[in-house]
């Protein structure tokens, strides 16, 4: 197997493993149960995706998404010291979400 | 939001951000970004800053009122585009000069000053609804 | 030689990162409480993400890339930690208990004597 | 330029950004870094600091190590079929008086294994940890402040 | 300039090498002018003394520069200005024929106008909040949208008035307007996304965006492509924001919602920009797909006469009222695009430019009977016509006008469509249109019979919220009530206008030689 | 403008409406007396008028146009032949006496000069409607009579009756100028002619054209309006609310003989067939009983009159729908007699009111000696009311009962005879009562203390009187001047009168004597006939006047309810309308053009593209799922992200790159205004409501999603993309082609989204800070409702 | 991929139109976004796929290498998500407007500009 070859079905592998994560991660949105799991769960997903933008740059060629990442690492910061802040500030969790 | 964590690392935070948005816009040109998202990276920036230190920061900050920031890039955006009724081209034809400064050649054209409007006026709006926000928030 | 070399590191860092990015998930998925969860997603799934930048930076002949994945793992660095500590401050401070095998929680008693604590620090 | 160590930092990030060595590039580096900084001339202090590069470089290796140790454990832990946890937030009483310092402290903290920094208490002087298995929390104590509060105290005094 | 590099490129295939004519530059002019005010006054807002002196600068050149682009498409017939001097269908064009002319000319009037009467209306908050920048660049806006040659474009100019619209719409202090803006923002949203969606599909099928081009392209597109379907999305978008019934509900629930003047200005553009561009879009790029879609559009638009004059019927609140009559008044405009002939479209056009004078007057005058009587509500307004016998004539002017009744100017697109649906063996749709005006008579000599001729009984709480008219209402009134008798007393430039515009309508041929010259199709 | 005689007559046709803008101006500096200057437009007009009585009376016409609307072939244009010369002479020739009767009859009245003005209005309206030619001049005219009418009889616009009368009068004459602008327009559509001049050759094309019928009927819905035809004859008993100025000129002399003269002009090409010669008889025959039945029934002398005028407007639509030259020129006789002894009759009605105090004929007697140019005036017009010899309403009678009973078969002579001889006893029977009741008997009795009135009140009745006499005495010059000319015109044939106020034996004279002598017994018993008249309509109680309140009602009711559903105030009402509407759009045209697409393979996408679209759907059930409207928000979140993924996948990455920023700063700016509310969590819908939103959203989306396929199952013209791929580095300077369109190509699109930026920005702003009168109420209550 | 991404915008639309039926605005306002997101995806299916390599050309040639996404419709959706994002901010405040000014997120119950309780109107002259 040449260098070529193994990196090949190593982002052809990271891909399937980084769906795999990505739909693990969707789904502690989805549950929940509390909305801190949630935006834990989507600050996640934006770990997950900068990942995955790094295998799709690698694979196509196109390092220039790179930038994309970072832009989205900054963006997902943001996302989530806003949520931070709104559950600091409304201090009680919505009941529906507790149970 | 006072933590002692988040304020100590905000500014530099914000800087950087800010930085990575010029550098957005600049080189919107020949790879993705541009002036829209590089305004919404300032923003973002922006954003962050005001929740560490709150909105009167951020308006001493900008010094400018937001939105007019928003309104100067509106009129610099379409004062690029009207520069070509002085060369007999349509509206908004990308007129380009380019100088060598330090032995480099640095271009500068319309579309450059287009795009810096653009910038200027999403980092204007967004920041000004993020700041109106805010405002209420704590008043 | 230098690419096969490149990319065969580029391959290991990848499979690397895609791993620590699922452990990641998985943890998010099987730990019992959002606390312990942070665990997970704060440290595997951002070391995930910064390996693979750090695969992309080993990968790309252009210089400016490296630089600039790099610049990117320093900045997630940078902010992760941030965002957990803000995450767990905002879901304690907003009534969120931690597990009930948790064994212990100073935190809560000490924002018992000082009411403050969560909301002023200068 | 007070803030010249920041301006400096910031101009080689432009430089990394785009990746142009060249000297009109670093100026405009400069000029951009000026401007961006200005954005946060308020919060900027007066600081003391005294760098020491190679105590900041074995405190660099050090998170490194630990972090991709963390990532191991977090690996080992989800992946084992019955999870083992006792997990609780202990207080850790800091050395570091500095903001700087603290945030440094509490970031790595964070990133390591096991452990995460929920919060500074009010007088600063306590960070909550929380730590994934707590069952000996003043093991725990004695592995930050031998580690990295020690490490951060060297290097930066 | 165009610096070329290493390849050899063919400059003339890819741009316009031919220096720009600077009378060209009109073509652009009522869009960039009130857009560069707009911005100015962003940047100045803060200014709020000099606001309204600036506005109405910007929008005094306006009217001048879309005069001059009027007389010059008269004159010579299109003009065309393709941005960044790309060639065609590649830059977005700006072409102005004799419509796009003539209606951009009417609204730089009225915009004119409403900014003459909202220096009295419009208070320190208005004006620091932002109503001259609305205003401004919602008649950008309007000018984009009458003037641009390009389906997308078209698509952005009509966001850009859409949102200068809710701009206006929440000036104020009225709780109302805050529900109204609700309705008005939501439906809205969804009939520029309709217009937005079907501009995707369009593309999808042509992969032009110009409009003449997609003129040219129309006549060899296959049998294969769904046109019948995107024709009646683009129906269904364009009515909408056309308020045509059964999509209309935004208009009568929030028209009567904000100031008067930007009820004024909505009630005198709006609408008409979404019959401009049903006639812009299934009268010259999808004729086929119109005259197939003729009976459903003459159905809608006898429904629409006669649900919005029953509606105004059924009004206490003469803002309300006003806002149902123009409603039906922009299913006698539909009647128009129904008949679809030359007849029809000029009805219809004339109808637009008769309408866009007299609703505004319509709204301006209910603030005015709101200043003099006190109240909006029929049930306790009465007196004027002793009080405000000035207003009384204005009124009396105004029904007669809506109704189409002489001297008004509503009395000959009534006759021109009349006729035209008569000779298109529509009979009915005649007697629709006809029944139409009789109710909005009847609608309307009610207002003037309890209004006006009512006996005052004397209200405290009503004399309270009376105060004088401003002479500047007047001014206003009187601006438009001018050009409404004028057309009226003596319709020729007026009908022959129209009928120029249909003409341009009918048989692009002279547009698509405007953006093309001298070109084969790409 | 041809000649200068035309320049002129154009001038004549706009001079009442310059003058009338100066009359209330004049009124102010003159007071009543400047009725004295203002009777000189009339007579000015009159004058003119006059000098084209030797042309017209040798059979001669005159023509002429103003270009108006060329472009639609519509011209301003007049013709004077004998019907339109003599209505014009009538016309000013009254007005003029009507403008002095005016300044006596409002002397001192505040608003005085704007009645002037309102009169003068009225005349230039009723000039341009006679002598109009094109069909779209004589329906302008038209609706400026009907308006100036409002105006007119709303006079007096603090009374109800008097709005309610001006309404009334505006709604029925406004239908029925609708009616004959559509009739009009038919009849151009039909014969190409859009003028009468024009028209009068192709009177046969006109009768044999398919749209005859209708266009008949359109014309006679205007004329009969106009003219008061019963059923719809309510409005102008009403509209004796208008001052009696306006009732002598308006309601009796001119504007509701328009509808006769309507019928006039058309009986040469449209008359002269069955429809004509029945429906018309019938309407005017029916109209003729009813006014004269409801005259009797009446004590106010004005409502007395204002029922014979119907009765007089229905013989003369009777007798020109007979359609015999005969009876044309008894109709012509009978048009001018009566405009000059009904616009008598009112002035003197007036002139009792206004001195008396009263017109009720039960407050009034003996009013001869203190009146007496008065009683004068009132005898002999009411001596021609009745058809008494010497006097110009005898003509008309005689002519009339000539006219009746030649024709058709004897049936309709018959018919014809019987009604009008009915008709006719009772308007002699009126005539005697409104001429003598009030001025004979004892001593002078009246609500106030009567004494003649100034001149300018009695001039206008006694000139008239006059002429009755003057102009059946010289009977040959009337009728070569006035009566043939005018007949010929509406004969369209040259038609000679020679009736002459001498009485020759005859059927006729027997008629007029049998009607004089049945008219004096019905005047005789008159209290009794109107006891008995009373009774009957008390026993039927409902009439066509109430028919018309009912219907103004129901309309208004009717609407309040329409509008009450299509117009609900809900937004989720509002919304799935639209969307069915929306979905309609898209599945019935591609149902029933069969532009569906063709069924599509099975799509051949990678793992991880599956992967990415999977998400994108779990993240939209989670938004639908979400139970609250924080889950829904992160979820949100997640399909924002899968499809900023699959922009990347599909070689879009600017897309991608602001997608993913839009994506957050929405969720971020979601999040921050959700903090200050305090929402429902849960979005219940009743099971009913959830299956119909479900069908709808299904139906719209199937629509986009198979017009799509069917969309892209087309050959694709790539040329512009080719042609940006091309030049955008070499001329447009950028690498990024995207942005090479965004910023160069197609700029103009950005400059527009940037200023939909700022605006938004601002407008955000405004709804922020902007205070609502009593937001702060509110606040206040939704924090405690929250508490 | 057509076929597929035309599948999504379907669904996208369901779910889109399906919450803007909902009577409670904050859930309009995510159909909203749904909606918006649906049409920019139609806008780029209506491109077609033909390539997935960015259209962008690289530092040392003058064209694209080869075939490239059709960059027209990405251009486009540029335009329209930034102003259908514009608009969604306005309507997000709007709505926190109207919570305050109006005391409801239930659009069936803001009945201010056309009231529940309506008087016909005068029927007298
Ligand atoms: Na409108
Ligand atoms: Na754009």
């Amino acid at each position: 197997m040449t260098a070529a070859l193994f990196l090949q079905w190593s982002l052809n592998v990271a891909l399937g493993v980084l769906s795999l994560s990505f739909l693990l991660t969707v789904a502690r949105v989805v549950i929940g149960p509390t909305l801190p799991d949630r935006v834990l769960a989507l600050d996640m997903l934006v770990a997950v995706a900068i990942g995955f933008i790094a295998v799709l740059g690698i694979r196509t060629g196109h390092t220039l998404y790179t930038d994309i990442a970072i832009a989205l690492g900054l963006v997902g910061f943001l996302a989530t010291v806003a949520f931070a802040r709104f559950i600091l500030r409304r201090r009680t969790i919505e009941r529906e979400e507790v149970e | 939001m006072r933590t002692l964590i988040f304020r100590t690392i905000a500014p530099a935070l914000t800087s950087l951000m800010l930085l990575f948005s010029v550098f957005v816009l600049l080189r919107g040109h020949n790879d993705p970004g541009g002036g829209f998202i590089g305004g919404l990276i300032a923003v973002a920036a922006i954003a962050i800053y005001g929740i560490a230190f709150g909105v009167p920061s951020v308006r001493r900050a900008l010094y400018f009122h937001p939105l007019a920031i928003s309104g100067a890039g509106l009129l610099l955006a379409a004062a690029s585009g009207l520069l070509s009724f002085v060369q007999g081209v349509p509206f908004l034809t990308g007129i380009w000069a380019s100088f060598y400064f330090l032995g480099a050649e640095i271009d500068v054209s319309t579309v450059m000053s287009f795009d810096i409007g653009v910038y200027l006026v999403v980092l204007g709006s967004l920041s000004s609804v993020a700041l109106a926000l805010e405002d209420r928030e704590d008043g | 030689m230098i690419d096969a070399l490149q990319s065969t590191l580029a391959a290991i860092l990848i499979l690397l990162g895609s791993v620590f990015a699922l452990t990641a998930s998985i943890g998010l998925i099987r730990l019992p409480d959002f606390y312990t969860r942070m665990h997970a997603a704060s440290k595997a799934g951002t070391l995930g993400s910064c390996v693979m930048l750090i695969a992309l930076a080993v990968y790309t002949d252009d210089l400016a890339m490296t630089t600039r994945a790099l610049g990117g793992v320093a900045f997630f660095l940078l902010t992760a930690p941030v965002s957990a500590h803000l995450l767990a401050k905002a879901a304690h401070a907003s009534g969120l208990k931690l597990w009930s095998g948790s064994v212990a929680d100073d935190y809560a008693t000490g924002q018992g004597r000082d009411k403050m604590a969560g909301t002023d620090v200068q | 330029m007070k803030n010249w160590l920041g301006i400096l930092l910031l101009t080689l990030a432009w430089i990394a950004l785009t990746g142009s060595w060249t000297i009109p590039n670093a100026l405009l580096g400069v000029v951009l870094s000026v401007l961006a900084s200005s954005f946060a001339r308020e919060q900027r202090r007066r600081r003391e600091v005294a760098l020491r590069p190679l105590r900041i470089a074995e405190l660099a290796l050090l998170f490194l190590y630990e972090l991709m140790l963390s990532g191991y454990r977090v690996a080992r832990l989800v992946l084992m079929p019955r999870m083992e946890l006792r997990p609780g937030i202990f207080a850790y009483p800091m050395k570091v008086e500095r903001n700087f310092e603290i945030t440094l402290l509490a970031n790595l903290i964070t990133l390591t294994p096991g452990t995460l920094s929920v919060d500074v208490s009010a007088d600063r002087k306590t960070l909550f940890v929380h730590a994934i298995d707590c069952s000996d929390p003043d093991q725990a104590r004695r592995d930050i402040a031998d580690g990295f509060e020690r490490k951060i105290l060297e290097a930066f005094r | 300039m165009a610096a070329t590099g290493g390849t050899a490129i063919d400059l003339a295939a890819a741009i316009i090498t031919a220096p720009t004519a600077p009378a060209d530059w009109l073509v652009i002019a009522p869009v960039v002018i009130p857009l560069l005010t707009g911005a100015l006054l962003v940047a100045l807002r803060h200014r709020t003394g000099v606001q309204g002196a600036i506005a109405l600068a910007g929008l005094a050149l306006t009217i001048v520069c879309a005069a001059l682009l009027f007389a010059r498409v008269s004159a010579q017939g299109p003009i065309v200005m393709t941005m960044g001097r790309w060639l065609p269908p590649f830059g977005i064009s700006f072409a102005a024929d004799a419509l796009g002319a003539l209606l951009s000319l009417t609204a730089s009037i009225v915009g004119f106008i409403a900014a003459l009467y909202s220096l009295r209306d419009i208070d320190i908050a208005g004006r620091r909040y932002g109503f001259y920048p609305f205003l401004t660049l919602m008649m950008a806006g309007v000018g984009g949208a009458f003037l641009t040659g390009d389906v997308f474009n078209l698509y952005v100019w009509f966001e850009v008035f859409v949102i200068s619209s809710f701009g206006l719409l929440v000036v104020g202090d009225d709780e109302a307007r805050i529900d109204g803006a609700v309705k008005y923002a939501i439906l809205n949203l969804i009939a520029t996304t309709l217009f937005l969606i079907a501009t995707g599909y369009l593309y999808g099928v042509f992969g032009t965006l110009n409009m003449a081009d997609l003129h040219r392209k129309m006549a060899a597109v296959g049998s294969e492509a769904p046109m019948m379907t995107l024709a009646t999305l683009y129906l269904v978008a364009f009515g909408m924001k056309a308020a045509a019934f059964p999509v209309n509900f935004w208009l009568p629930a929030s028209y009567h919602t904000p100031k008067i003047v930007t009820s004024a200005l909505f009630g005198g553009l709006l609408t008409k920009i979404g019959l401009y561009a049903l006639l812009r879009v299934l009268v010259m790029i999808m004729p086929a797909e119109r005259l197939a879609l003729s009976p459903l559009i003459g159905w809608i638009a006898a429904a629409t006469m006669l649900l919005g004059v029953l509606g105004a019927l059924a009004q206490s609140d003469i803002r309300r009222m006003v806002g149902f009559v123009l409603i039906s008044g922009v299913g006698v405009m539909l009647s128009g695009l129904a008949v679809g002939d030359a007849a029809g479209l000029s009805g219809a056009i004339l109808y637009a430019v008769h309408s866009m004078l007299v609703v505004t007057a319509l709204y301006l005058l209910a603030g005015m009977i709101r200043d003099a009587g006190g109240s909006f509500s029929l049930e306790a307004l009465a007196g004027l016509y002793d009080r405000a016998p000035v207003l009384a004539a204005g009124a009396l002017l105004l029904a007669f006008a809506i109704a189409g009744l002489p001297p008004g100017s509503g009395l000959w697109p009534k006759i021109v469509l009349v006729r035209a649906s008569l000779d298109a063996g529509a009979g009915w749709l005649a007697a629709v249109i006809l029944v139409t005006g009789l109710l909005t008579t009847v609608a309307f000599g009610r207002v003037f019979l309890l209004a006006f001729w009512r006996e005052n009984a004397d209200n405290p709480a009503l004399a309270e919220r009376r105060r004088k008219v401003p002479h500047l209402a007047f001014a206003a009134l009187i601006a438009l009530l001018a050009p409404s008798l004028a057309m009226g007393l003596y319709p020729e430039p007026f009908v022959a206008a129209a009928k120029n515009a249909a003409a341009g309508l009918l048989e692009p041929t002279p547009y698509v030689d405007a953006v093309f010259p001298g070109r084969a199709a790409p | 403008m041809p000649t200068e005689a035309g320049t002129l007559t154009f001038l004549a046709l706009l001079l009442p409406f310059i003058s009338a803008f100066f009359a209330p101006i004049l009124t102010r500096f003159l007071g009543h007396n400047a009725a004295w200057v203002l009777a000189l437009v009339p007579a000015l007009l009159f004058a003119h008028f006059l000098s084209f009585e030797p042309l017209v009376a040798e059979g001669g016409t005159a023509v002429g146009t103003v270009a108006w609307a060329p472009s639609i072939g519509v011209d301003f244009s007049w013709f004077i032949d004998g019907l339109s010369l003599t209505f014009a002479l009538l016309i000013s020739g009254i007005g003029a006496l009507i403008v002095l009767y005016s300044g006596g009859y409002l002397q001192g009245h505040p608003r005085q000069g704007r009645f002037f003005s309102f009169i003068l209005l009225f005349m230039g309206s009723m000039q341009g409607l006679v002598l109009a030619d094109g069909f779209i001049t004589l329906f302008f005219f038209w609706e400026l009579t009907s308006i100036t009418s409002f105006l007119l009889i709303g006079f007096d616009n603090h009374r109800e009756a008097a709005r309610r009368a001006a309404f009334q009068a505006l709604v029925v004459t406004g239908m029925g100028g609708l009616s004959l602008l559509a009739g009009l327009l038919v009849i151009w559509s039909a014969t190409g002619a859009g003028g009468m001049s024009a028209l009068l050759g192709k009177g046969d094309a006109l009768r044999e054209s398919p749209l005859y019928f209708a266009a008949l009927m359109l014309v006679l819905g205007g004329a009969f309006t106009k003219s008061a035809q019963f059923p719809v004859h309510f409005w102008l008993p009403n509209a004796m609310e208008a001052p009696t100025p306006v009732s002598a000129y308006l309601h009796s002399a001119t504007m509701v003989k328009a509808g006769v003269y309507l019928l006039m002009r058309l009986n040469p090409v449209m008359g002269n067939t069955a429809v004509w010669e029945t429906v018309l008889p019938v309407a005017g025959g029916l109209t003729l009983i009813a006014g004269a039945v409801l005259a009797i029934r009446q004590t106010d002398l004005k409502l007395v009159l204002a029922y014979t005028t119907v009765g007089s407007l229905g013989l003369l639509v009777l007798l020109t729908g007979l359609g015999s030259d005969k009876a044309v020129e008894a109709a012509v006789l009978y048009l001018i007699a009566h405009s000059m002894f009904k616009g008598g009759l009112f002035m003197v009605v007036g002139a009792v009111d206004h001195e008396a105090g009263s017109r009720d004929l039960t407050q009034l007697a003996g009013l001869r000696k203190v009146m007496p140019i008065t009683f004068g005036a009132a005898l002999v017009a009411g001596a021609s009311m009745a058809g008494l010899p010497l006097l110009f309403g005898f003509l008309a009678k005689e002519e009339i009962y000539a006219a009746v009973i030649e024709s058709g078969g004897w049936a309709a002579a018959a018919f014809a005879s019987i009604v009008a001889l009915f008709g006719n006893a009772i308007m002699a029977a009126t005539a005697f009562s409104v001429a003598l009741t009030p001025f004979l008997g004892g001593e002078p009795r009246s609500p106030k203390p009567a004494h003649e009135g100034p001149i300018l009140l009695w001039l206008g009745p006694a000139v008239l009187a006059l002429l009755s006499v003057v102009t059946a005495v010289l009977s040959s010059t009337t009728h070569r001047y006035l009566s043939s000319a005018m007949a010929s015109a509406v004969v369209g044939a040259r038609a000679d009168i020679e009736i002459t106020t001498i009485p020759h034996l005859g059927m006729p004279l027997l008629l007029s004597v049998l009607t004089v002598a049945l008219g004096l017994v019905v005047f005789t018993w008159q209290f009794q006939a109107r006891r008995t008249v009373a009774a009957l309509l008390g026993a039927i109680g409902w009439g066509p006047d109430r028919g018309f309140d009912q219907v103004i009602r129901g309309l208004l009711k009717g609407s309040f309810a329409i509008s009450r559903v299509i117009q609900g105030g809900r937004l989720d009402i509002y919304m799935k309308v639209t969307f069915i509407v929306l979905a309609l759009a898209l599945l019935v045209p591609m149902a029933s053009y069969g532009q569906w697409p063709a069924m599509p393979a099975w799509p051949a996408l990678q793992l991880h593209e599956w992967a990415v679209l999977l998400i994108a759907v779990i993240g939209l059930i989670a938004v639908l799922r979400a139970r609250s409207r924080l889950t829904a928000i992160v979820s949100l979140g997640i399909q924002g992200f899968a499809v900023a993924l699959l922009f990347m996948l599909l070689g879009a990455p600017d897309l991608s790159f602001t997608q993913f920023m839009i994506e957050t700063l929405s969720v971020v700016i979601l999040a921050l205004v959700m903090t200050r509310l305090r929402l429902e969590l849960a979005d219940r819908r009743p099971l009913p409501t959830g299956m119909i939103d479900s069908l709808v959203a299904i139906a719209g989306g199937l629509g986009f999603g198979l017009l799509l396929l069917k969309a892209t199952q087309l050959p694709f013209d790539d040329t512009l993309s080719a042609f940006f791929a091309a030049h955008s580095r070499a001329i447009a300077h950028g690498r990024n082609i995207v942005n090479g369109i965004i910023v160069d190509f197609r700029g103009l699109d950005t400059l527009g989204e940037i200023t939909v930026v700022m605006v938004a920005g601002l407008a955000i702003l405004t709804l922020i800070r902007m205070k609502s009168r009593s937001s702060a109420k509110m606040t206040e209550k939704g924090l405690k409702c929250a508490r | 991929m057509e076929t597929a991404l035309s599948l999504t915008v379907g669904l996208f639309f369901i779910a889109g139109i399906y919450l803007m039926l909902s009577k409670h605005i904050i859930r309009v306002l995510l159909g909203i976004v749904l909606f918006g997101n649906a049409v920019n995806l139609l806008i780029f299916t209506a491109g077609r796929v033909a390539s997935k390599t960015p259209p962008i050309i690289s530092e040392s040639a003058y064209l694209p290498a080869g075939a490239t996404a059709n960059p027209l419709p990405q251009a486009l959706i540029l335009t329209a998500i930034v102003i259908s994002f514009s608009f969604f901010a306005f309507l997000l405040v709007l709505a926190y407007r109207a919570y305050n000014d109006l005391g409801t997120d239930d659009t069936g119950r803001m009945r201010l500009a056309e009231p529940e309780s309506e008087n016909p109107p005068p029927m007298g002259y």
